[in-house]
Order: structure tokens, then C-alpha cells, then sequence
């Protein structure tokens, strides 16, 4: 029996807005620790990693490990269903063919319940190396939304630099190039508006942006955002959900093509 | 609760995709087939697809033996690259390519011997399963030209296309991932002389935009 | 001469949202008791019943019955013309080939006049049978349209069951299943926000739910509706229009196939 | 107001409908054609519609000597149903089907004589009324194909679509009544043998989901 | 050198908001007396002229005469970049292939540029000579879009008669016919909300809504907007940008024809 | 900045336009052509379009000699009225009313002979200039038909069509311009009889509704 409550249904709103448009379908994978799930997008470029810990939960339940093969785009049209002030719970069997959602008004007068089915799902399961980060910058996820929507309108890649004194983000494209340049700010109101950049090693990569876009759309779970990135790795940008776990994105960055190409 | 056990009745089926690509002014375009109008992914773009169950027959029952995820077994791999198959497959293709009125100017479609093995990817509908075994091939521009039912998308096109399924899309990474630098069989492949008709190694296919290289999160990881 | 001045301008605009999607071209009937006015949506399955009083307007005149044939389309254009605060009054000759549409703006600085061409409509007026219900419910109409449209991610239909204890609403569909139930409220601030029903018999009746969001686009006339069911008679919901007139929809409902079908 | 009368210029014209159903997959499909690029309605679809004024003569008639709503009187329905008629009308719709180089492969419609009259609705354009005969009837699947201005679409489809006009849902609606199964000439129907092509029998037409049926509004009213 | 600095940079994006729908490309004259745009919409029907004074911008720097060809569409996705309330300064050499755009937020955290291509543009520059109009309307801009709007829904032209007394806006078509009619108001709260009418001479003249609407994408540049109108002389729509410079918008009334057409 | 000069790379093409009208219904249509699935305006519709850069030598040659903005010399403007350019432009599109499988009823179209110069118009792309040269001629109805790559389309259609470029727009200005009635030749073309082929004269164009007129804001500025 798996049974897990989340007070704040939102927050699980908010994920499936974060994912269902850069993963069609995926294994929600439960444990006793909580609720995790790793899926590449269709096009195998880019990676996102969602943690919701056991403890986000009350009460939670997992007798035994069970994966739930979901549809995105089904659980997303049930997730919707809920308000957002619902509690919503997860119900499966042990060995499940469907899982149960049932969405509770806060009032408990109007109590909801969708039972979807699972599919079976055969996911590769990546293994990613705990890593320390040449360069770790933390700025408002709504200034790095806007910049990765600006940049689009000049080009397709955005180049990151990051040194000690700022983040600069550049692009370039047909009607010319563009770039932002944020500075570490000395002393802000809220937490949530810091931009705070820790520095090993100077670093500058190539990203594309049609998937910082994707990734982007996690900006309504957490008022921060945390990028890291070091030479050669995967850039993350991690989203925290308050203080009971993670949805974390991974994109390699792009390679110059200055190996020489056969001449026509 | 009484509600039907769905998993277990999903209908198995391989289907044996080949991406036919061109090159048109240095960007690679990829040829679309429109589905029927009626049945699944109705009137959705594919790449040039045949059903190839005799692909998959090891597949199937290793899968139903352990009831657990599969992974494409080594026999299946096996399967799809061997000769004979091959030759069914390029005969199924040409068939389709040489089908209707429209059909191409050139009905031996001798680049078909050219098609090249990229791996295997699968797909679940709500009660449907299928195994794509995929293929890609280079043609020379303007060999296959374009119907009403047929067209040649640019990646853009293909990947951000909404009327392109998502299976498709799957399908795509896979050569995407063929064609990262760091497999030792593409590396050759470039260096052998291009257009010429050696089978396997003409195919010279980069994925995005020329000047910089999208690497799969794979090639990173796991 | 028919001439009919209503100070809420908004009331007529909200009618025509509520019933511009359903019904293509109407019959205004104009008489000394009010407006009033029912048609059938184009693939005669639903019906539609409007009734403004003639106390709803000020003045009020309207020497000989009078029949508008509306398209509801251009109607709907012109009426999107008034703001929601104008005045709008309604005009028309004994034997009118158009109606003239006044708008005042409560300052009087801004009148505007609409004249619309009027069409010959041969409909069919049904008798509607004045019915006592095997089940009542009143609920707030947000909550109703909220159900339907959650639903219609689910199936086509939606079954209704309404018991002493609660009204359950139940779809199902490809990805699953899913069903609301509301419990009757015991005390609610408002009014509009309380859920009553009053039961005669229980009653479990299915519907089309392409025809209930039709209905449902006449949320915005009343804080709360009133869904009558009994048995293999058309359900009614209504949208009182303030205390001058309502809205209704009838629906049948639909028809279990266990008759014997010819085998094949 | 010097405004013109627009009422009493209104053009009267009838056309005559044939709603062409085929069953394919256990669904109803219905045959809509494209109208012309220009003019009333353009680029709209529609079931497959000819002029017929020589129905409405008697029509047209009363409707001027009464100056008041008019609903078909008798004649007009006698007119629909009479042989000599039907045959008129099943050569005009012929006609429709075999034109153009996208000709039906069987060119005798010999299906055309199991049409069977539905009834009669109307729609009032700015200046032009319409009054539409309809009648439906069963084709075999797939032996009237697809073509860039002719569509099969299922129930759904026709009803939800864009480019198809209000005047076609209301036409449509006219089958919709003559399947319900209150009407006893169409439970008879019901029981005779299908695919025969005994005239006006083997329509077995139901509007719907297999699962449920809706019944009309006005099965409870008036 | 030019180098211009403007504090509102909101205004710039609003400008570029009323213009780009118009004019796909056009020269901006930069000259120490400011800067200064005019141009026709593709179809020659219609002329735009823009003026932002020199002392708008602080600073504002003008070596010498520049003239950067603009395609406005790039040129807008670029505007878009920039925040409300960011500082907006445009920079070029004296003779520019490009125009770079920098945007500081307010705390001069963050820093954006952006470079643009410049085109080639071979336009005619109309002479507009100084005229004095029989009829001056001011009205809220508000009020002047929504009766564009509000007409287009029933015919293509507007007919304007200015009296005394009142201007009234008149539309027919197919549904029918409509207008709309504004009296002087004689003590309004706020000056923006006032209706004056500065009249010599009655004037009606007729003009086509499809041009009136693409002029006020402009209303949120000034909540009044003032048209001016002689006899067989283009019509001025300006609004005030406002104490720095002006939008103005040029449209040729259309001509009846009854003119002899040869018969058919 | 180190930014490489754009200005100056921009190659320059003179363009041959003809604008086919037919009036149908009292409503002018106007003829456009898809231009090819890829490259520069894929897929947007266009007028008839040949390219005729032998029309422009002088006018390339005096903007290079000069570098300043240009405005169409005197001497392009004989160019384009010529006669012998007048034959090889006929020629030309001619060529391309008949292409294809779905040539035109008429391939003679001597209805070309009827051409009107209208005047120049240029439009810049982002690495290319191109100059038109506009011409237009009525077409008796129904003789140009409709292909999957050629429309009818009304000037509303024309103007508010989002697959329409905009240098289309810009040409069809000269349409409206060249029609205006302060134009003395125009007004002659008006008094002659309609319909007769005489060159130069049979236009008979009216552009917007047929109640009013639209006048350019350049017949009263500058």
C-alpha cells in the first residue's frame, strides 16, 4: 500500500506545470524516503530530476517500493482538477495498475477522485555523479526567466560567463546580439532577490536556449534559482520546493565545432 | 476497485523506422509521411515506417518471461541488423516510397542500401506498445519529392511540430545520439569519402546548427 | 410600438454570452408580460428558456406582441458595444423589420444607437411540461462549472447521482476515471455558497457534458444554480437573472443501449 | 427610420441534401464536400447538396399567400418523398459524385436508391432563405474515397467543426431525429436485414457513442 | 557620436507598441533638435510621425545628423527586453552599421545590450504643412479606441460629423447600422476625461476603421487623444508623449464616389 | 565593436511583378503564387514573379556610383516600359502561368499583351534588396484557375493575410496608387469601352469598396 497526503496540492500543480512539457511520460518511483523520479526529455538532451521527501507528507505511507508509469500530459489534465488550496493525496496498490488522486476542499464539502492507469514505462536510469561546481550562482528564478525569454528573441544558444564581479548571459542571431550582465548585489530587501555568485574558476559556456526555456517553467515553485555549472559537465538549475525537496534540470552545454570539418 | 487490470492487455508491435534525410544549402531536412485520417495518431506526421513483428519475436518473449522492464535485448539488436533482414526492410520501404501516383523518379531507390542501424526505442499507447527499430539514410536532394502526404522538415520543424508525435520525436533522439562525435564508428564514418555509395559509412549527419553541437545528457551521465 | 429600458445594461450582455454559442438565430417574443424567448441548439438536443419580466424594465411599453428574429451572432456584436454600466433600451415598431439598441452611459455625455436588421425564424415552440422533481439541487454555480469542465478532461458524459448524503458527479474515459462529490453544507457564510438538496428519490441520470459547458457559460448571471433531475426526463438548470427573470436549459438525459442490438 | 425593408427582398431557393454515411471501425463517418472559394459560405463543407426548386413550388406558394412563419406544409413533404422526384434527385447527386477527375470508383451509385427522406429544415441567410430536403443514405466503406474537397468526418467532427456551417449542424439534426428509436418506421428498420439494398430499410443509423444514446429535446416536449 | 538617454524607457517600448503594426521599417532622424520618424504604412494609405524632443533625454548627444534604418520588428523584440522602469539609452556612431540599446534597472544591478543591424531604407519624406483644422476633437483615448473597436464590428468606415454640440461616429453594414455619440463635457473630475470640441466649421468626412485602429495602439502612450479634421484634407490623430515629444498619425478621408461610373 | 559591416553586403535583384486581377461578383480578386517550401519567405504567397534583372543594370550602376539612397532613376523607369522588355517579360510569365500540371486553360494568355506598367517599389531583407518592378493586368474571369500553389484572393484577403509578405503589400500600394483618379492616363482608361483588348486601356481597376475610395496620404503631402 502506498499512500502519501500533501497539504499544499499547489505545489504538485505547480510541478506537473514544470514537467509535463519537456517529459511526455515517466516512472514516479516511491520509497520509504519519498517520491523521486528522473526522466530524459524525447530528444535525450536534457534531464530533470524531481525530489519530494517523505517528510513533505502526513501521513505517508510506502510499504513497499512501487513505480508508478505516468503520462505526463494525463496526470497533468488531473492534476488541474484540483484547487489550489486542495490536500491532495496519492493512492496506489502495492503492485498498482492505476493510481488514485483525491483532491479535498479545504472545508472537506467537496472531495474529488481520479483514478488514472499506469503504463509501463522502459526508462533508462542515469547515474549523476555528486558534484562540486566551478561556479554557483543563486538569482531571482523570475530575472532568469525573463533573460533566457529576452535572449530568444536575438538567438538560439546563450553563452554564460561567469567571474567574480558578474553573470553575463549573450546571445547573437540575424538582427544582431544582445547581452545582461547581473552584478552581485551588496545588500537586498528579501533573501529571494540576491544574486549571489560563488566562484571557484571563472567559467563560460554555450547553452541552448529551447530548453532553459523548458526548464524555466519551474519559476512559480521556488522565488530563487540555483545554476551551476563548471567546464565540460552539465550545467543544473535547481529549483528548491520549500524545504521538502528539489526539481533539478541538467543540460549539457553545446561544443564549438572547431575540430576541422572534411572539406567540400 | 473493479477496474480492469489495463497493463497487461497491451498489444505488442515493431515497427521498422528509416529517417530519410537530405541536405538542402548545408541544412539537413528530414522526409514525413502523413498518417491516414482516421485510427491512431490520425493525420500526425511519421517518418517512413513498416510493421517488422519478425524483428521483434525474441523481444516478446523475454519480455513476457520476466515481467519486469525490458531492455532491448542483445538478440533483438542482433535481428535488426542482420542481412536478411535488412533486405526486407529495404524492400517494405521502397514500397512505400514507390506507392500511389506520386510516386519518386527514381523506383529503385538504390540509396536504400545505404541505410544505416541507429537502436531501438519504444513507445506505449493507452493499450498499444511499440518497439521501433530505427534507421536513417542520406539521399541525394530532390530524389524524393514532396506530396500531400509526404514532406521534408527541417529539426526545428520536426521537434517543435504539433502536429509530430512524441514518438517520433523519441525516435529522432535516437539519431541524435548516433551521431555524437564520441562514437568510434561515426568518427570513421567521416572520414570516408562522402556521396559515395559504400553501405554504412556516407551518412556524415550532424544534428542542429552548424556551428555548435548539442550533446545528449547520456554522454554525460550513467 | 415595443420599447423596454433596463438599467443593468450588463444583465443583456451576460444573456447573450450565456446564449450565443448554443443557439445560431432566435425568436425575441415581446409581449406585456416581458421578454421572453426559447430555442432548440442546432442538433435539437437542448433547449433554451429566457424570461426578463416586464417590471425588470423601466419603462416598459408594448402595445402589440411582438416577435424579434434575432441572429444571435450580431446581436451578441452589437450588445459587446455597451459597457457594463450603461443603460440599454430596446426598440421596435409593431411590425418591425429591426430592432434599435440604446446604450446611455450613466452620465448621459456618450449615447450610442444600433440598429439591427431582423430575420424571419421558422421555429417550433415546445410545450414544456411544469414539473415537480424527484431531485433538487442548488449549489454555487462556479462549483458547477468548475465540475464540468474538470470533468470533460476525463469523458464525454458525466453521471449524476444525488443521494440524501451528497451529489456525486463521475466521468470516465481513456486515462481513467474520476468523480466530485459535493456534501450538502450545514452552515455557509453565504448563501450562494451553500449546497442544498432537497430529495424526493434518489436519481442517477447521465449527461453529455458538451452541452452542460454550454450551459455553464451563464455562470456569471447568478452566484448560484439550480439543477432538477427525475427520471428519464430532461434535467433542468437554472440561472435566476436577479429577481426580474431567469435562464433555463433542459437536457435529456442519455439512453443506456441494453436494448438488444441485431448481432452482426 | 428610412431604412430598406430587408425582410421582403429575402431570395427562397430549395436544395436538396443527401447525408452519405459509411461505418467504419463500428463509427459513423458522414461525406462533407467543400463549397467553392468564393461566394456564399465559402470554403465551408457541407453534406452533398444540388438545387431542387422544382420540390418547393407548392412551398413557395403558400408561404406568399399567408405572409406568416410557414412550417413544410403537406404537399411540400408529398413532393419529397414521390418517386419521380427521388429519381431526379438520386441523377443530381450522381452527377455530383462522378465530376471532376476524382471520380467515385463505381460510377452507378446504385447505393443512391436506398436514400431515404429525413424531413426538411430551413436557414435564413442575409438575403437568401434556404430550405433544405434532406435524405440519407448507407455506402459501403471506402467506396467513396477522399479528395481535397471531400471528407469523411465522424459525428463529433462534423459538430464541433469550424468550417462547417450552422445550416449543415441543423441538417444534421434532422438525422439525428428520424434514428431515434421512438420512430416506429425506424425500429422496423431496425429488424430487417442490413446490407440488403431493399429501398429505405437498411439505413441502421445511430448518432452517438456506441454506448449511450442522446435523444432530441424534443422527444420530451411539445 | 549619438548617445540619448532616456529615463522612462516605458515610453519607448509603448511608442514601438503603436508604430510596428503599421510600419514594418522606417528611418529614425537623429538630429540635435531630437528625434524624429515619419513614415507611410506599407499600403501608402496612412503616415506616422514621431517626435521625442532632445530634452527628453539626459543626457542627449548629437554630433551630427544620423539616420538609422529601422526594421521595426527587431527593432520591438528588442524594446520588449527592457523593463518598464528601466533606464533605456541609445548609442551610435556617426555613421552606424548599428544602433546599441542599453537598459539599467533602476538599482543598476543589472545591465542589458543589446546591438542591432541597421538597413538601408529608401523612403520618401512627405512635406506636412501647418495647418489649422475647422474641427478639433479632444476625448479620452480610451473612449476613442473603444468606438473604433466597437464600429469595426459593424462596418468597414467610420463617418464623423462634428457639431456644435456633439460628435457623432456612424458605421453601417451587413447586421445593420450604428453610432455612437459624444456630447462636450461642461465639468469633468479629471482633465483627461474631458470631451472639448474646438469647431469653425461642421465637418463630416468618412474614413476607414481598418487605419483608425492600428492608430490606437497608441492609447496607452496619453489618456487623451486629439483628431483634427477639414474638409478634403488628411485627418490628424496625436497623442501627447508627454511634455517630450508627439505621435501622430495621418489618414486620408475616403471619397464617395459618385463621380459618373460608366454603366455596365 | 568588431562587428562585421552588414550594410554594405546586401546583393540587390530587380524583380518583374505582375498583378493578375479578375473581377468576379463586382469584387476584384487578385491572383498569388506560394512561393517554395524553404528558404527566403517559405511558403508565403506572392504575386506572379519573375526575375528581371536586365531591367535594373543602370539603376545598380548609379547607386554604386553614388552610395546614397536611391530613388528609382529615370531611366530604370523607360527600362521597365520599353517594349522589347515588355516581350521578355510577357515571355517570363507567361512561362510561369503555364508550368506545371495544372497549366492554364489558355497558353497562349494573351491577355498578357494588356500589362500596365505601375511603377517601382523596393523592399530590403536582411542580406538582400530586392527593386520590383510592378505590372497589372485584368484577366477575363475564370480563366486562371485555382492550384495548390495559386489562389484567388479578395484585397482584404490580400492585406490582412498573415501568409502575405509585406513587400507584397508594398506593391500592391502601386496598384492603389496607380489608380487613383487624379491620374490623367487612368481617367482616359476609364472613358474607353471596357473589355476590348486594346492595350493599356482596358483596366477598369477600382480598389476598395465600391462605395468609396480610398486615397493615398501621398496625393496630399509632399
Amino acid at each position: 500500500m502506498f499512500e502519501a497526503r500533501l497539504k499544499q496540492g499547489g505545489t504538485l500543480k505547480k510541478v506537473l506545470e514544470a514537467i509535463k512539457d519537456l517529459v511526455s511520460e515517466s516512472n514516479w518511483d516511491c520509497s520509504s524516503t519519498g517520491i523521486s523520479l528522473q526522466a530524459m526529455d524525447n530528444s535525450h538532451v536534457s534531464l530533470v530530476s524531481l525530489m519530494l521527501r517523505s517528510d513533505a507528507f502526513e501521513p505517508y505511507r510506502c510499504d513497499r517500493n512501487v513505480t508508478l508509469g505516468i503520462n505526463m500530459a494525463s496526470m497533468s489534465k488531473i492534476v488541474k482538477c484540483a484547487n489550489n488550496d486542495d490536500v491532495i493525496t496519492l493512492r496506489a496498490t502495492d503492485t498498482p495498475d492505476s493510481v488514485t488522486f483525491v483532491f479535498e476542499s479545504p472545508s472537506q464539502d467537496r472531495v474529488s477522485e481520479y483514478e488514472m492507469k499506469l503504463m509501463n514505462i522502459d526508462s533508462e536510469y542515469l547515474g549523476i555523479p555528486d558534484q562540486e561546481h566551478e561556479a554557483v550562482v543563486k538569482m531571482p528564478s523570475g530575472e532568469f526567466q525573463r533573460i533566457c525569454r529576452d535572449l530568444s528573441q536575438i538567438g538560439e544558444s546563450v553563452v554564460v560567463s561567469v567571474a567574480k564581479d558578474g553573470v553575463k548571459f549573450s546571445a547573437s542571431g540575424e538582427l544582431g546580439k544582445g547581452n545582461v550582465v547581473l552584478k552581485p548585489t551588496v545588500n537586498a530587501d528579501k533573501e529571494s532577490e540576491q544574486v549571489v555568485i560563488d566562484l571557484q574558476e571563472s567559467v563560460t559556456l554555450t547553452f541552448a536556449l529551447r530548453y532553459l526555456n523548458f526548464f524555466t517553467k519551474a519559476t512559480s515553485l521556488s522565488e530563487s534559482v540555483t545554476i551551476s555549472m563548471s567546464k565540460d559537465v552539465p550545467l543544473v538549475v535547481e529549483y528548491k520546493i520549500g524545504d521538502i525537496g528539489y526539481l533539478r534540470y541538467f543540460l549539457a552545454p553545446k561544443i564549438e565545432e572547431d575540430e576541422a570539418e572534411d572539406t567540400k | 476497485f473493479p477496474f480492469k487490470k489495463a497493463k497487461k492487455e497491451s498489444k505488442e508491435e515493431t515497427i521498422a523506422v528509416l529517417i530519410l534525410i537530405q541536405i538542402v544549402d548545408e541544412e539537413q531536412q528530414f522526409c514525413v509521411f502523413q498518417r491516414p485520417q482516421s485510427g491512431l495518431l490520425a493525420n500526425m506526421w511519421e517518418f517512413l515506417a513498416v510493421p517488422a513483428d519478425f524483428l521483434s519475436a525474441p523481444l516478446v518473449k523475454e519480455e513476457h518471461a520476466t515481467k519486469k522492464k525490458l531492455s532491448a535485448p542483445k538478440a533483438f539488436e542482433d535481428c535488426c541488423r542482420s542481412a536478411t533482414n535488412f533486405d526486407r526492410l529495404r524492400e517494405a520501404w521502397g514500397g512505400v516510397l514507390s506507392a500511389g501516383p506520386q510516386a519518386s523518379q527514381q523506383p529503385q531507390h538504390q540509396f536504400l542500401a545505404n541505410a544505416r542501424y541507429l537502436g531501438t526505442t519504444k513507445h506505449v499507447f493507452s493499450h498499444l506498445k511499440h518497439t521501433y527499430a530505427a534507421y536513417s539514410v542520406e539521399v541525394p536532394p530532390n530524389t524524393i519529392g514532396t506530396t500531400s502526404t509526404r514532406r521534408w522538415l527541417s529539426q526545428t520543424q520536426l521537434m517543435d511540430g504539433a502536429a509530430v508525435s512524441t514518438n517520433v520525436k523519441k525516435i529522432f533522439g535516437l539519431l541524435a545520439n548516433a551521431t555524437q562525435p564520441s562514437k568510434p564508428q561515426d568518427q570513421q564514418s567521416r572520414q570516408s569519402p562522402a556521396r559515395k555509395s559504400a553501405p554504412k559509412t556516407n551518412s556524415k549527419v550532424t544534428v542542429g546548427p552548424s556551428a555548435s553541437k548539442q550533446p545528449s545528457i547520456k554522454s554525460f551521465f550513467g
